[in-house]
């Protein structure tokens, strides 16, 4: 089941990637950014991994586990041998203790949340406990967790950055530094962080995948705007523009064929829609959700971001299981939309807001939905803030509809259920919730439930039902499905490896640990 | 008439031998909207070594034009069209402005008329000496300053190495004007071009300055080419003469001939408007008696201005600029204030207007300033008004001077529009104007007609009392004749009466009935004009009326008194009020200090 | 003298009207300010398309903008609207910014100033103090902030780019007040009974004009693009209403891609700024009465 | 001296006080909810609860300006919410490069600026002047971004002269420092222009010429230390407004400096970071303009500080 690494690859080089927006942290317990994901990848290693390139799960620094009959109690058998960077060999009270750090209320961690089925995990949140009772440590390599109830994503769960196994010693040397000063098991451990500029990996000599990596390390410059980065590339000063292709230099990029020849295209578990939120009039009227998803012109859409996406039809991207093949959604039909309204009684159409964050290309996107239901007479004031105040507008409930782009939902991990629970379940569309169309139907939710409930999170049976979820879902209309994102991104002459190490589903923007250089 | 002659020969020597500086048939022009109107035409002079020659006339007729043309520096738009002024045989306006820069500072010299504003404020004296030195000898640092250190000695400045260190604002007008002497002279010029050198000084200042020049030339041979409009300067120092008038040449001559013969009326009308000291004894008669209520009463009055701030913000020390004055003013008379720079003149007229917080008691027709409601302080207003020094700067120049005159009635809500238009033109019509000027800005009149404007703005409530602080100084001769003339046939017609204010005694002696001498703040002598022209008794008195140049060239070379240094400061530290001058009646209420 | 005197017409405003028209670069700048508020009334009409409209022949297969020419005046932007047609509503929005929120900035940087120079008590030094701190605050912040809180639109930009922008003026008009309160003309008027209010209004104002020309003009640009920046950040004027400042910035990236996405939009707002510049410096040669004849 | 320090110190202290009450309350009544960027999308209200407790954000405004303000006073400016990371820390690691930049850049525009005005003001009506003002409103109307990105592609990646992008050298420095002083050329040429001209009527400089000195030492000499008393006050102002620029030019060039830090926390709602730097640089405006106030009086003598 696992990875035959390249046969022509070289060890040796340091390569250069480029960012936007500094680093924040590199605590995997925190760290939830564009950026520090893949980074903290490669720095950190979780029980669970993925085979490069791909969405399957692969045991990581967990040689195997077991899975009990019903689906509760996980036990995992460590590997023998793996080192922190201090040194120190990793141990399953390593591993107790890292859950335990991500749960505590005072980490502050933004994942805490995936961890909610682990037995004791409302205790620990609530500031009852300050352990996890569901964690158990049975010998120093093996580490048993029970759930409290059955959850088939558990394991993609645990491939999470936030379940990476971090040292104590290092965390209580660092306190709430630990960011900055991270200390992992993983095939890089950072060697010179200087704030603002760049941080430099460095190969971990003593990596315990035998081979990887094959860099002898990794320099990350931040605060490099994209067109900048991409000028850089051109120049050869940098192998991968970490925030990719930047659109305005696309067209020119893609038109001269040395340069297109080194772009890597690749799908992306992304899903841009709009949300139409449930609560509020008319949207609250099923007709009036079906006609604006029959009104927008998702292949203008598409054009628009110069075509790289693919139109969605549902919330699931194509290359996620439980993806409903064959499912047409809503056809693009002003007639049908128009009618649809009628129906609702508002042939005059009604005017509504549209909420947008204000980086390009989102509020042109916005304005391309917004014509398009111009033409249907609904007109649309569109709302462009920054994100933070679309995601207040958004979580209060107080935006009639909100383009998701630039906060849209990039699967935390490959599973139909990261679609579901925050942002189209009813525990999201409370007060403050990602689900910003307040939609919420039990009978969906229990369904989900039950799918979760799995013990073989591939099952046929489970994608199944999430594929009648998200149909289900798509029946009642609380989103319109825009695109699927491509990943368009670029690497230098010198950078070898497979296509898919680049447009790595889970390790965005590549997989640092078996990516190489060909000179 | 034997003096005269004797001071006449040197200057006809000079004359017959090569002259140093020939000017031919100069004529300078402006390029206006593409026309050529010439600013001074045909002008032609000799002057050789060692002489002086004035250039005199009113203001606006060419004089600044002509030496600024001679120094190469004319403006942008201003150029020499024909003619030529050989220097040495160099013709100057023809010479590229390389060679010009290379003679200018070390061949052809020029101080100019305000010392205030000629130095730098931001270098050093020594650093711009030395400068004026090194521009055209490269000699070390060292020497310049040496050099330099040695010019200041020549003008006699006092501690010369201290001032070499110290700014334009630390030292008063007159160190500033012998600064710029050094300067010009500091190179030993051929020729030396001293633009109104001494209108902007106090009398004993200047007188200073005169004879500093005088002793220089003796020294050097520099030739002067001096421009003034006062004729007492001219009779004092010139050998030769050129009068001038809106550009061209009235008269030239040897100074004598000039006084005693003038050919020309032009020339003639500017002799009778000088104003000389014991020209105005026909006044005396009119003194009018002491009456009830005076128009304006000071009674120990003081104004003081605390400077300076220490740690906590409060002032660490305090100009005594007014301390102690007492005076009255009668209905009708012309009371004089006289004084050098700084001794608080101005300060007393602005604490009559209101201008500034006094203490002790100043009352304006009976009523008691310092007890005024804002209501009553607009009121007072009416009875006091007051005319500035410089007519330019005293009227808004984005107002026409129509609307300038009428706006005291505009504010005192007197009449309506139409009445205070008429009221405007008929004090415009009052003061030599015509009505028809009222649309017009101030920039578009002459100096003396918009003193003019100021009298009649001052006029237009009618007041009691019209303060004139410097009101002629700023004015040429013949000008300033007539705007004295115009304020006395207005105090005859209307009974106002007038504190004026001036340093200029000839001036003074011509239009005051009463007049006060002030020195440091306080007053050192006052009495009616014949007690104190006739008879005066303080030290100060005297040095002020000896220091007034005398147009008359037969008197020139009388011996002076030099002056003791410069006038004391009127700043003191907090707490250290100066001695108060107890004033004795010397006779018939005329009053003198103690000499101190 | 006195017979050119009479001969002067008699009203200043219209002679001064007059005198502005003689001056060559005044009318172009005039001919350029009449041609962007007329375009901007009559959007509607000279238009060839709705401003909002996203042509479907606007954009090549690939999404790309089309270049000035052919059917589109001015091309087409990355929606495939019309250029030209945007430039003009466009025009509408940035005029109200560069002339209104730029005016009332003027005005209250000059009320400021003028008040603070001119009564130097507590209100002068309260204001003063006022002022240092504003001074003190990072103007987008504050831009941020306020444009977030109230619900960006036309109006609310235009009043929180004013709010912004007065600092400098105020400080600027404060010198100059002080300098000019020191005046002797003031002392006159004082000496004739003027109340603070009259001085202040009918002498020392009429002095900043040549001052507040210059800022008034420069910061036509300044807030065009300060409006522009407040677009980017979602705080602007909400698309898809065009202004000049946000067509620049939608597009900034696109710099080489679509030039004309840049330039065009770039040069308007020079030129509009030159164009009140031209008109202010002739207007300030004109109302002065000193350069009278000097034209 | 003593004394005016120390007032305009306090009186500083006080600007900085009101600055920062003034923003710690537009951060309060901002509609947006930094516990929700950090609790991030996968949170429970529990979650979200025990982060807005455990940051103190369910306090009253004034116990939370109150604690800011006493840690602030201490030299602790709190922690990033999203960095959890020492705001002064972040603040320290990036403010010489931002000051680094602010002084190129000031440098850059008075360089630019003056030498314009100056050229202006001496061939003032003649083309060559009018040339030049327009210039001027040329750089002060173009954006930023353009420009940065225009002088990049030209003088970086066309011609090679500088690198692309990035901090260290000199080299860095040149393109980001122009690009963010060409704006302020404009301001400076146009005030320089005026103020020169001023300056050029006055009688010190015929003085100056009749001593027989160059034309250029004449400028340079006398004129420009008259002509630039009235422009040192305006780069204390100008501060300020580079506080604007910074977050553009920085990100165009990345440099690394507080603009990048205060635009992404603005971005994300990290409030302790915005008032770190919104206090930081209204302490660097407030320095700046008292700088400016003490260096007059080395250039004008006549000025006494009181
Ligand atoms: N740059 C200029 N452009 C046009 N006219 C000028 C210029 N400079 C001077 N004039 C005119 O030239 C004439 C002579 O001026 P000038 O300064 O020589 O007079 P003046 O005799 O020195 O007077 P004053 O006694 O007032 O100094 C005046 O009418 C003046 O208006
Ligand atoms: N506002 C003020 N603050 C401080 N000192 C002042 C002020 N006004 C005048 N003085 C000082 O008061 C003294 C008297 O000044 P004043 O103007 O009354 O003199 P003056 O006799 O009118 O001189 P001048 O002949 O030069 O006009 C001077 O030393 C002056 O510097
Ligand atoms: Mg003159
Ligand atoms: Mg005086």
């Amino acid at each position: 089941q696992d990875y035959t690494p390249d046969p022509n690859a070289k060890a040796g080089g340091t390569i250069t990637v480029t960012y936007k927006d500094d680093v924040a942290t590199l605590d995997p317990a925190i760290g939830y950014d564009w950026q520090n994901w893949s980074m903290i990848k490669s720095l950190f290693d979780g029980l669970m991994d993925y085979v490069p390139g791909t969405t399957e799960l692969r045991p990581g620094l967990a040689e195997s586990y077991e899975v009990s009959e019903d689906g509760t109690v996980f036990t995992f058998k460590l590997r023998e041998g793996v080192k922190f960077h201090n040194g120190r060999e990793m141990t399953a009270e390593d591993v107790k203790y890292s859950l335990d750090r991500v749960t505590n209320p005072e980490t502050l961690s933004p994942g805490a949340g995936f961890f909610a089925s682990i037995a004791g995990f409302d205790e620990i949140s609530s500031g009852a406990a300050d352990t996890l009772s569901g964690v158990e440590v049975v010998d120093p390599l093996t580490v048993k967790i029970t759930l409290s109830r059955p959850d088939a994503t558990f394991l993609h769960v645990m491939a999470l950055n936030f379940a990476s196994v971090v040292p104590k010693e290092a965390v209580d040397e660092y306190g709430t530094d630990f960011g900055k000063h991270p200390v992992g098991t993983g095939a890089f451990s950072l060697g010179e962080w200087t704030i603002g500029q760049r941080l430099v990996f460095e190969k971990n000599a003593d990596y315990w995948r035998d081979g990887v990596p094959y860099l002898d390390g990794v320099t990350f410059e931040v605060g490099q705007e994209p067109i900048v980065a991409l000028l850089r590339l051109q120049q050869g000063e940098v192998d991968v523009p970490g925030d990719g292709i930047p659109p305005a230099k696309f067209q020119e990029v893609m038109a001269d064929p040395a340069q297109a020849a080194r772009v890597v295209e690749g799908g992306q578990l992304h899903t841009g829609y709009i949300t139409l939120n449930v609560g509020m009039e008319p949207l609250d009227k099923l007709e009036v959700r079906e006609a604006i998803n029959m009104a927008i012109n998702k292949e203008r859409i598409t054009q628009i971001i110069n075509g790289r996406a693919v139109p969605a039809t549902q919330p699931l991207p194509p290359s996620m299981p439980g993806y409903t093949e064959g499912y047409e959604g809503y056809a693009f039909d002003v007639e049908g939309a128009k009618a649809k309204l009628a129906e609702a009684g508002l042939e005059g159409g009604f005017s509504t807001e549209l909420y947008v964050m204000n980086t390009d290309p989102n509020p042109r996107i916005a304005q391309a939905i917004q014509q398009d239901l111009k033409a249907i007479g609904v007109e649309v004031d569109i709302r462009s803030l920054a994100q933070a105040n679309v995601i207040e507008a958004g979580g209060a409930g107080a935006a009639p509809m909100i383009w998701s782009g630039g906060m849209a939902w990039i699967a935390d991990f490959p599973d139909p259920s990261n679609f579901y629970g925050p942002i189209l379940g009813c525990a999201g569309a409370g007060e403050g919730g990602w689900n910003w169309s307040k939609f919420c139907d039990e009978s969906i939710d229990a369904m989900a439930t039950e799918a979760d409930s799995f013990t073989d999170p591939s099952a046929p049976e489970r994608m199944n039902m999430w594929s009648d979820v998200y149909m289900k879902v798509m029946e009642a209309a609380p989103w319109v499905p825009v695109f699927n994102e491509q990943r368009y991104t670029m690497k230098s002459e010198r950078m070898g490896g497979d296509d898919a190490l680049y447009v790595d589903p889970v390790s965005i923007p590549v997989n640092y640990d078996y990516v190489y250089m060909t000179e | 008439m034997t003096l005269a002659a004797q001071t006449m020969a040197a200057p006809v020597q000079g004359a017959a031998a090569t002259p140093l500086l020939s000017v031919r048939d100069l004529t300078v022009s402006v390029r206006d909207r593409g026309v050529l109107r010439p600013l001074v035409e045909g002008l032609s002079f000799d002057l050789a070594a060692g002489e002086t020659l004035a250039i005199a006339g009113e203001s606006g007729s060419g004089k600044s034009i002509t030496s600024l043309a001679l120094m190469g520096l004319l403006p942008n738009n201003v150029a020499v069209t024909a003619g030529q002024a050989l220097l040495d045989g160099t013709d100057l306006p023809r010479l590229p402005e390389a060679e010009m820069r290379g003679l200018r500072g070390a061949k052809v010299a020029m101080i100019f008329q305000e010392p205030m504003t000629s130095l730098n404020p931001v270098h050093r004296i020594g650093t711009q000496l030395i400068e004026a030195i090194r521009a055209h000898e490269p000699v070390p640092q060292r020497a310049a300053r040496a050099a330099a250190i040695e010019a200041l000695r020549r003008v006699r400045i006092s501690e010369p190495e201290r001032r070499m260190g110290q700014y334009p604002h630390e030292l008063s007008g007159g160190m500033r004007q012998r600064v710029m002497i050094a300067m010009a002279l500091a190179m030993r010029p051929a020729l030396l071009i001293a633009d109104e050198p001494t209108t902007a000084l106090d009398v004993t200042v200047q007188r200073e300055v005169l004879e500093l020049l005088r002793d220089l030339q003796a020294e050097t041979g520099t030739a002067i080419i001096l421009i003034t409009h006062d004729m007492g300067v001219v009779a004092e120092t010139a050998d030769r003469v050129v009068v001038m008038k809106a550009g061209q040449v009235v008269e030239s001559g040897p100074v004598a001939q000039i006084f005693d013969a003038p050919a020309q009326p032009y020339t003639r009308d500017l002799l009778a408007a000088v104003p000389r000291l014991g020209a105005g004894a026909e006044r005396g008669a009119l003194l009018p008696p002491e009456a009830p209520v005076p128009v304006a009463r000071l009674i120990d009055a003081q104004v003081r201005f605390d400077i300076g701030a220490n740690f906590f913000g409060r002032p660490t020390h305090r100009v005594h600029a007014v301390e102690g004055v007492s005076f009255d003013i009668r209905p009708g008379e012309t009371f004089g204030l006289v004084g050098e720079s700084g001794c608080g003149k101005s300060t007393i007229a602005k604490a009559l207007a209101g201008l500034v917080p006094h203490r002790g008691l100043i009352e304006v027709a009976g009523k008691k300033l310092s007890e005024l409601t804002a209501q009553g302080r607009k009121e007072i207003c009416r009875d006091v008004q007051m005319v500035f020094q410089d007519p330019m700067a005293a009227l808004d120049p984005r107002m026409t001077v129509g609307e300038a005159v009428a706006e005291p009635l505009l504010i005192h809500g007197v009449g309506n529009a139409e009445e205070r238009r008429d009221r405007a033109a008929d004090l415009f019509q009052r003061v030599g104007l015509t009505p028809e000027q009222m649309t017009r800005y101030p920039h578009e009149f002459s100096g003396g007609q918009r003193q003019r404007i100021c009298v009649a703005r001052a006029l237009a409530l009618k007041p009691k009392l019209i303060i004139c602080d410097e009101s002629v100084s700023a004015l040429d001769v013949s000008v300033q004749a007539r705007v004295l003339a115009l304020l006395e046939e207005l105090q005859q017609e209307m009974g106002v009466s007038y504190l004026f204010i001036s340093h200029d005694m000839a001036v003074v002696e011509n239009v005051v009935d009463r007049l006060a001498v002030m020195y440091l703040g306080q007053i050192v002598e006052m009495g009616t004009r014949d007690q104190v022209f006739g008879d005066p008794r303080h030290p100060y008195t005297q040095r002020l009326l000896d220091a007034v140049p005398i147009p008359d060239p037969a008197r020139r070379g009388r011996a002076h008194v030099r002056p003791a240094g410069e006038m004391p400061s009127p700043i003191r530290a907090l707490g250290d009020a100066p001695a108060r001058l107890a004033l004795r009646d010397v006779g018939g209420g005329h009053l003198v200090a103690a000499a101190a | 003298m006195a017979d050119t005197a009479a001969s002067l017409p008699p009203t200043a405003p219209a002679s001064a009207l007059r005198r502005l028209l003689r001056r060559k670069l005044a009318l172009f700048g005039l001919a350029i300010i009449v041609l962007v508020v007329g375009g901007a009334v009559c959007a509607p009409w000279i238009a060839p398309f709705a401003p909002d409209e996203q042509l479907f022949d606007g954009l090549t297969l690939f999404g790309e903008p089309l270049p000035p020419g052919g059917q589109f005046l001015m091309g087409t932007d990355l929606l495939g609207r019309d250029l030209f047609t945007r430039m003009l509503y466009g025009a509408r929005t940035s005029l109200i910014i560069g002339v209104a929120a730029n005016g009332v900035a003027l005005v209250i940087g000059t009320l400021v100033g003028v008040l603070a120079g001119f009564r130097r008590g507590w209100l002068g030094a309260l204001l003063m103090r006022f002022t240092d701190l504003m001074m003190a605050f990072p103007a987008l912040l504050l831009a941020i902030c306020l444009a977030a809180i109230f619900q960006p639109s036309l109006w609310i930009v235009a009043m929180v780019i004013a709010l912004v922008n007065w600092v400098q003026t105020a400080r600027v008009v404060y010198t100059e007040t002080t300098s000019l309160a020191e005046r002797e003309f003031v002392a006159a008027e004082k000496t004739l009974g003027a109340s603070q209010a009259r001085i202040l209004f009918r002498h020392i104002l009429p002095h900043l004009v040549p001052t507040l020309i210059v800022w008034g003009t420069l910061g036509i640009s300044v807030t065009v693009l300060l409006e522009a920046t407040l677009s980017f950040l979602g705080v602007g004027v909400q698309p898809p209403t065009p202004s000049w400042g946000n067509i620049i910035f939608e597009n900034q990236t696109y710099f080489q891609a679509a030039p004309w996405l840049v330039f065009i939009p770039g040069a308007a707002i020079l030129l509009l700024a030159l164009a009140f510049n031209l008109v202010g410096d002739a207007l300030r040669d004109v109302l002065d009465p000193t350069q009278r004849g000097n034209d | 001296m003593l004394g005016y320090l120390t007032r305009r110190l306090i009186q500083s202290a006080l600007i900085l006080l009101g600055v920062s009450f003034i923003t710690f309350l537009l951060l309060y009544v901002l509609p947006a909810d930094p516990v929700r960027q950090i609790a991030g999308r996968s949170a429970t209200a529990q979650t979200v609860e025990n982060i807005r407790h455990q940051l103190g954000l369910d306090q009253p405004l004034m116990v939370q300006y109150w604690r800011y303000l006493t840690g602030l006073v201490q030299g602790d400016m709190g922690r990033s919410y999203l960095q959890k990371t020492e705001v002064s820390t972040l603040i320290a690691a990036r403010l010489p490069a931002s000051l680094l930049l602010m002084a190129g850049g000031i440098a850059c525009e008075l360089l630019i600026g003056l030498t314009l005005g100056i050229v202006a003001a001496v061939f003032r009506g003649r083309p060559l002047d009018q040339g030049l003002m327009v210039t001027s409103f040329v750089a002060v109307s173009a954006p930023q971004f353009v420009v940065g990105l225009l002088l990049l592609y030209v003088f970086a990646v066309q011609l090679g002269w500088f690198p692309i992008g990035g901090y260290g050298t000199f080299a860095h420095l040149v393109l980001p420092a122009v690009t963010l002083g060409i704006m302020g050329s404009g301001w400076y040429s146009r005030m320089m222009r005026s103020s020169m001209v001023e300056v050029l009527r006055q009688d010190y400089i015929r003085t100056a010429r009749a001593k027989g000195l160059t034309r250029g030492r004449v400028l340079l000499r006398h004129a420009l230390p008259n002509a630039i008393l009235p422009i040192i006050a305006m780069i204390g102002i100008d501060i300020g407004i580079f506080m604007g620029g910074i977050v553009v030019v920085e990100s165009v060039f990345g440099w690394p400096g507080i603009g990048q830090l205060a635009w992404q926390a603005i971005q994300r709602v990290d409030i302790p970071i915005i008032m770190g730097v919104t206090m930081v640089s209204a302490t660097a405006i407030v320095l700046g303009n008292l700088l400016a106030d003490l260096i007059t009086p080395f250039i004008d003598p006549r000025i006494k500080l009181r």
